[in-house]
């Protein structure tokens, strides 16, 4: 079992889980509460690194952040290390590629908030921001949890972009997903089935924390 | 040789990718020589082929990046040993980009050198390339000191679009990946002495439940044949072993 | 110029002008209208939730909370505003609503705040409670004290105790008004019920179909409605039409029916002008006797039939028939000693000054 | 241009969209109305396709669906056709994979439903069902407008599971993800960008007009 | 046995056994409570939208609806239920919200009873309004159409006029009354307003604290509350604590502070039990001559001093000290021809039957 790579996965998921919340929600707001007609456009940009192939996706991230690329050369010279190949460079790609799963929930469930609680808010002295921190995030738990869970969930299982991104590199790049991979490239399928249930179980049970943690106190069905 | 009448129709060929540059003219001359009968060529790493093919996949030939998939099918009982052919063996190079510190005409030792960061090879668990460029290192005795230059690709191509993005500075890749337009173009390779790494005979296959029999065999036969094999050669592959025919 | 809170809004149904003097001693003004008048729809238009039309302006004691080019942002108003849903926050606690807008307070005097703000709403038993828990008039009281709490330099109210029993809501208008005494927060309290209208108000505007009918003080808007939709808003129980036949020394003698009632007042009206005499039930009173000695001031006497007694809280609703149709409110008490039933002959005695008359167009 | 595969990445994402929808719906909201504890199991597992690295996903589904295994083989005497390597295969997968994508946004906009009005429903005679069409799901379209924009813009881009259960059979399971991936594969950049422009100005007029129609009447911040 | 709703419901505060007969001649039970008592719990256990807890039981007809091992969904109870805060779809039309629960009928006769629910409801008029924008009092209305329209087997209305304006609120309940009456569908009713309990009710079910205090008719509950708590829920102006003194041929002598005071009953009581002397205001007259002639029942005279007087909706509210302070409600009339200023001494007259006596623990 590799056990690096699972670790290695598991920080990446949670890294990007957290810079997606704490990025996502702020977008989310804004997009949720703007009236400005264009913002159904930054609503769909924020999707569209979906539509690529994420190989592909993986590919012009590549270049992105190569030293070829100003955005590459200015983080090289800034910190002395490149990005591809390592564990920043693949965890800004998966911030990239997860976005739309953190932003949509997030944007879904913020809007569903009550109107009148955000003119209550505002009538009482609070500004924009401090109405999403105080009233719109608390009342959006089940949006946060979903934005959450697809997001960590995704990252673990995440392939195309950190392989293209990453290089492969144990303890740096290599992740669960690719160690895997290559586990059933190799026809090593009964460690590829080994490593597979492990990542299955341990995420049931975040998956299954987290929803039972958001749903504590939580709406349920009326008896009809 | 087969009755033309089985010719007709469309052959489905699973391609290993690291084939895909020599397969477009090999497809158009062959359509030309058979006419009524056209290639549906699917690109693809050679053991996902494996893989889709013990699963039932309707593929006529299998053209593999190495001789061993073949010889796993028919062990597997999902082909005949009388039906895998050699149709080539592939060439090892070093490639830099233009601007890369590294020298290309060095060879492997060179990538020894401190100007060199990263060196791509592919992934030598699963990727033939990989294996033969990882023994290819050893020989060169250089195997130790760019062990942790090494970024893994997971196939060929992936590995020279490392080298290529300007990510890594060198790749060890195929020669027919070196020859493409857009390689020769934006760097330079040079070949690492096939005798330094196993040799990286591609053989192929033709599937019994071939729905086209007759146009797959046409299409085996015609790799061998002389026009052929100047077609692979000509974008970088050597023949295959002689009597490696069934 | 005192100062005022001035509004001229126009926005759906709403074509308002209004200027509310700001005065600490006289602090509420109650907005009195039928469903659908646009109360609510004023309250958030001076509040800046709704933006109204172009043209309108809203001013607060000088400065321009909405005018053309201008728009000062809600929080910016420092109004408090008891929404009639309530509005509550459901994830906070009862303490934690009522604590919202007490940011910048310091933890404990931010307690304390509380504490007396819930307590001045009858919702101090409430702090513990779960607020999605709440009953409707529990809700209701805890929105109160939200609004109560900061002490914003205006407070808006919509309807702040139609929930509630009638005892809660008798205790708490008395102490709201008390409170608004004390803190001279100028308000503007929407009612549908006219004994808490009296009980809260030190004036009150009548808004029908989105205008201003009337401001003034209560009791002279009840007897005295300016106009026969005001007169309907304030439910007056008789308004009957007529003409006037003679004006002198301010009196009126006008026709009801087949009876010349005399009225006090008159101005601007002219012998023959269509008149609405509105006479409120309780200023009828029914006599069977002949009539009472020491009078004030001049007496109409109409003879007429008691068609139907019905209880109508604490009194009795009696229809008379008078040639025109008239309704009494008459004690139980007068009930039982004048038998009043129907079929029994009375005679309903309404003074001069009960009589208000409104031209009709 | 492969306009072939275009057309087809399209069929399979609208299709998996519209079963997803109809799949997800009833899911979605015996997940989100269920009193159970144990539904957040269920919660958890609707997510665990998303951990596996797609191509093990792929490869595990082309085991489940290929000519060896019972299923496999029950459609194979059904149809007379085969699961694996064709459309079918194709859109059974990608409504696997995409699952998540649409059942967790459902259940999070389900769950935000006003419960009160729920319980007006129930009062006036109405079953679970008759709710959720009537006042659950037009109350959640922002819910749907996610799902349904995650699910399409995700097959749209969808790879590694396509690759390994349709592999890559021009007309039939080439979908133009892998008709890019064998452009940048083959080093035809140009060829790659120009496709990957078609199909990100096209997925960005489907996502506009999604979230155009969405928006129409919907909730916007107070003007504070 | 007659056709009842029987429910012994407990949950929360609520502890209660009512027996509502299911009469189509007086078809409506008005329940009066403080806010908080649990009349909104009763009715959603009523609905089925709550789970009383075991040993509850709810019988409608003679069929249990939630028993031991018994729970007929809410949507099989084919009750109708106006909700205190309304709880109408949003995304629906105001026609569509009426028509909501009139699946089954074909589209004609759909749209006939959609229309005829409004106009029943006093809401024809906004038919075709987006539901959003309905006003407070607007969406009040449309929720009673609603709940109507079906005509259900039983209605619980949760304050089903409470955001109205007085005079819509009058017609409504009359006209409310007359349907009800018309298609003898049972309903329960809350209410806070007295006025509101009388013309609606036959009969009221007075909660206080989650326990059924009385059941009786409206005015019967109003003028002569069972226990204390009863008495304030109905807002009884004058509770006054005396001690028995005689007993006698159905009468009974009270000492309440210096006073001897007449009331009639008192069955069960013995000479020196504690009570409570219950009096409406409106029961109290004021007399400044001698006493009155024609009294058809013994009269209690206590000598008083006016404190204050101030308008109370139609009445004007009377502060009188008399050993023990009483509040009276006098007409306007009164108020004048007896010159009621502070100070001024009067006479309240009480007649026996107006004084009720409550045995106080
Ligand atoms: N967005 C809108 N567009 C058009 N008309 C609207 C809109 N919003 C509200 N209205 C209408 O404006 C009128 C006034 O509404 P408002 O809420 O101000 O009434 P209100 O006086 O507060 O009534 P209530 O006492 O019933 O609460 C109502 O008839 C309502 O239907
Ligand atoms: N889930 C709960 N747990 C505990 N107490 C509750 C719960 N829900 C409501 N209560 C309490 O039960 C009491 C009765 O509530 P209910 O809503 O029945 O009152 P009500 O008589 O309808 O009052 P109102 O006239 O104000 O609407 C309230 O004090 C309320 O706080
Ligand atoms: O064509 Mo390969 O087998 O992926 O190097
Ligand atoms: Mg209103
Ligand atoms: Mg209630």
């Amino acid at each position: 079992m590799d056990w690096q790579a699972i670790a290695l996965s598991v920080r990446l998921a949670l890294a990007t889980t957290a810079i997606l919340l704490v990025v996502g929600v702020p977008l989310a707001a804004w997009l949720a509460f703007s009236r400005r007609r264009w913002t159904v456009v930054v609503e769909a940009i924020v999707a569209l690194p979906l539509v690529l192939p994420p190989t592909v996706l993986g590919f012009y991230l590549l270049v992105a952040l190569g030293d070829r690329s100003p955005v590459g050369r200015w983080w090289s010279e800034l910190t002395g290390s490149p990005l591809a190949f390592t564990f920043n460079g693949l965890l800004l790609a998966s911030v990239v590629y997860s976005l739309p799963f953190a932003v949509q929930p997030l944007m879904t469930s913020f809007a569903g908030v009550d109107r009148r609680l955000l003119e209550a808010s505002a009538v009482l002295g609070r500004t924009t921001a401090g109405t999403v921190l105080r009233v719109v995030l608390p009342l959006s738990r089940p949006g946060v949890a979903t934005a959450a869970v697809l997001t960590f969930a995704h990252t673990i299982g995440e392939f195309g972009v950190v392989l293209m991104v990453g290089g492969n590199i144990p303890g740096e790049t290599r992740t669960v997903a690719i160690a895997i991979y290559d586990s059933v490239q190799a026809f090593e399928y009964a460690a590829a089935g080994r490593t597979s249930l492990v990542l299955l179980l341990f995420s049931l049970v975040v998956l299954v924390s987290t929803y039972a943690l958001q749903r504590k106190g939580g709406p349920a069905w009326p008896r009809p | 040789g087969s009755e033309a009448a089985g010719s007709e129709g469309e052959v489905r060929v699973a391609v290993a990718s690291n084939l895909k540059f020599a397969m477009a003219d090999i497809v158009a001359e062959f359509e030309d020589a058979h006419p009524g009968t056209t290639v549906a060529a699917s690109y693809g790493s050679s053991g996902a082929f494996v893989q889709q093919i013990s699963n039932g996949a309707p593929f006529d030939v299998f053209l593999s990046a190495d001789t061993g998939y073949p010889e796993d099918l028919v062990q597997d009982g999902l082909a005949d040993t009388g039906d895998v052919f050699g149709y080539a063996a592939g060439r090892l190079v070093v490639w830099a980009a233009a601007d890369s510190p590294a020298d290309p005409s060095g060879g492997l030792p060179a990538l020894a050198d401190d100007a060199v960061g990263t060196v791509a090879i592919a992934n030598p668990e699963h990727a033939p390339y990989g294996t033969a460029a990882q023994a290819a290192l050893e020989s060169a005795g250089v195997a130790d000191d760019i062990e942790d230059k090494l970024v893994l690709g997971e196939n060929i191509a992936q590995t020279a679009e490392f080298a290529q993005s300007g990510n890594a500075d060198a790749a060890v890749v195929a020669l027919s990946l070196a020859l493409s337009p857009s390689m020769s173009a934006s760097g330079e390779h040079s070949e690492v002495p096939p005798g330094s790494y196993p040799r990286l005979d591609q053989s192929g296959v033709v599937l019994p439940d071939s729905a086209n029999p007759g146009g797959a065999r046409d299409l085996a036969g015609f790799l061998r044949s002389e026009d052929g094999q100047a077609i692979l050669e000509e974008h970088g592959f050597a023949p295959p072993e002689p009597g490696e025919e069934g | 110029m005192a100062a005022a809170l001035n509004a001229r809004v126009r926005r759906r149904v709403l074509d308002a002008d209004l200027r509310v003097p700001l005065t600490p001693e006289s602090p509420v003004t109650v907005l009195f209208g039928p469903s659908g008048s646009g109360k609510t729809t004023l309250l958030r238009c001076v509040a800046g939730l709704d933006r109204p039309d172009s043209g309108s302006r809203v001013e607060f004691d000088g400065s321009p909370w909405t005018a053309p080019g201008t728009h000062l942002p809600t929080r910016r108003r420092k109004v408090g505003y008891l929404f009639q849903d309530h509005a509550l926050f459901p994830h906070l606690s009862v303490a934690g609503n009522v604590g919202y807008g007490l940011h910048g307070l310091a933890r404990r005097e931010r307690a304390d705040r509380v504490a007396e703000a819930l307590s001045s709403a009858g919702a101090a038993h409430l702090r513990d409670t779960p607020t999605r828990r709440l009953s409707g008039g529990e809700a209701q009281r805890v929105a109160l004290a939200r609004a109560l709490a900061p002490r914003p330099r205006l407070l808006l109210l919509d309807e702040p105790l139609s929930a509630l029993d009638s005892p809660t809501r008798a205790k708490l208008r008395t102490e709201l008004r008390a409170i608004l005494l004390r803190l001279g927060i100028p308000t503007v309290v929407v009612t549908h019920d006219r004994v808490e209208a009296l009980a809260l108000g030190d004036r009150i505007v009548v808004l029908v179909g989105g205008r201003v009918h009337q401001m003034d003080s209560v009791e002279h808007v009840f007897s005295r409605p300016a106009t026969a939709q005001a007169a309907a808003a304030v439910d007056v129980e008789n308004v009957i039409p007529g003409h006037v036949r003679e004006l002198s020394e301010g009196l009126a003698r006008v026709l009801l029916g087949r009876h010349l009632v005399t009225a006090v007042g008159g101005h601007g009206l002219t012998p023959g002008d269509p008149v609405l005499a509105c006479i409120r039930a309780e200023d009828i009173a029914l006599e069977t006797g002949p009539a009472g000695g020491h009078a004030a001031s001049p007496r109409n006497h109409l003879p007429a039939t008691v068609s139907a007694v019905a209880p109508d809280g604490p009194l009795q609703r009696v229809d008379l028939d008078a040639g025109v149709p008239l309704v009494a409110f008459v004690t139980r008490h007068a009930r039982d000693d004048l038998e009043l039933v129907p079929g029994r002959q009375v005679t309903a005695a309404i003074k001069a000054p009960a009589v208000h008359l409104i031209p009709r167009p």
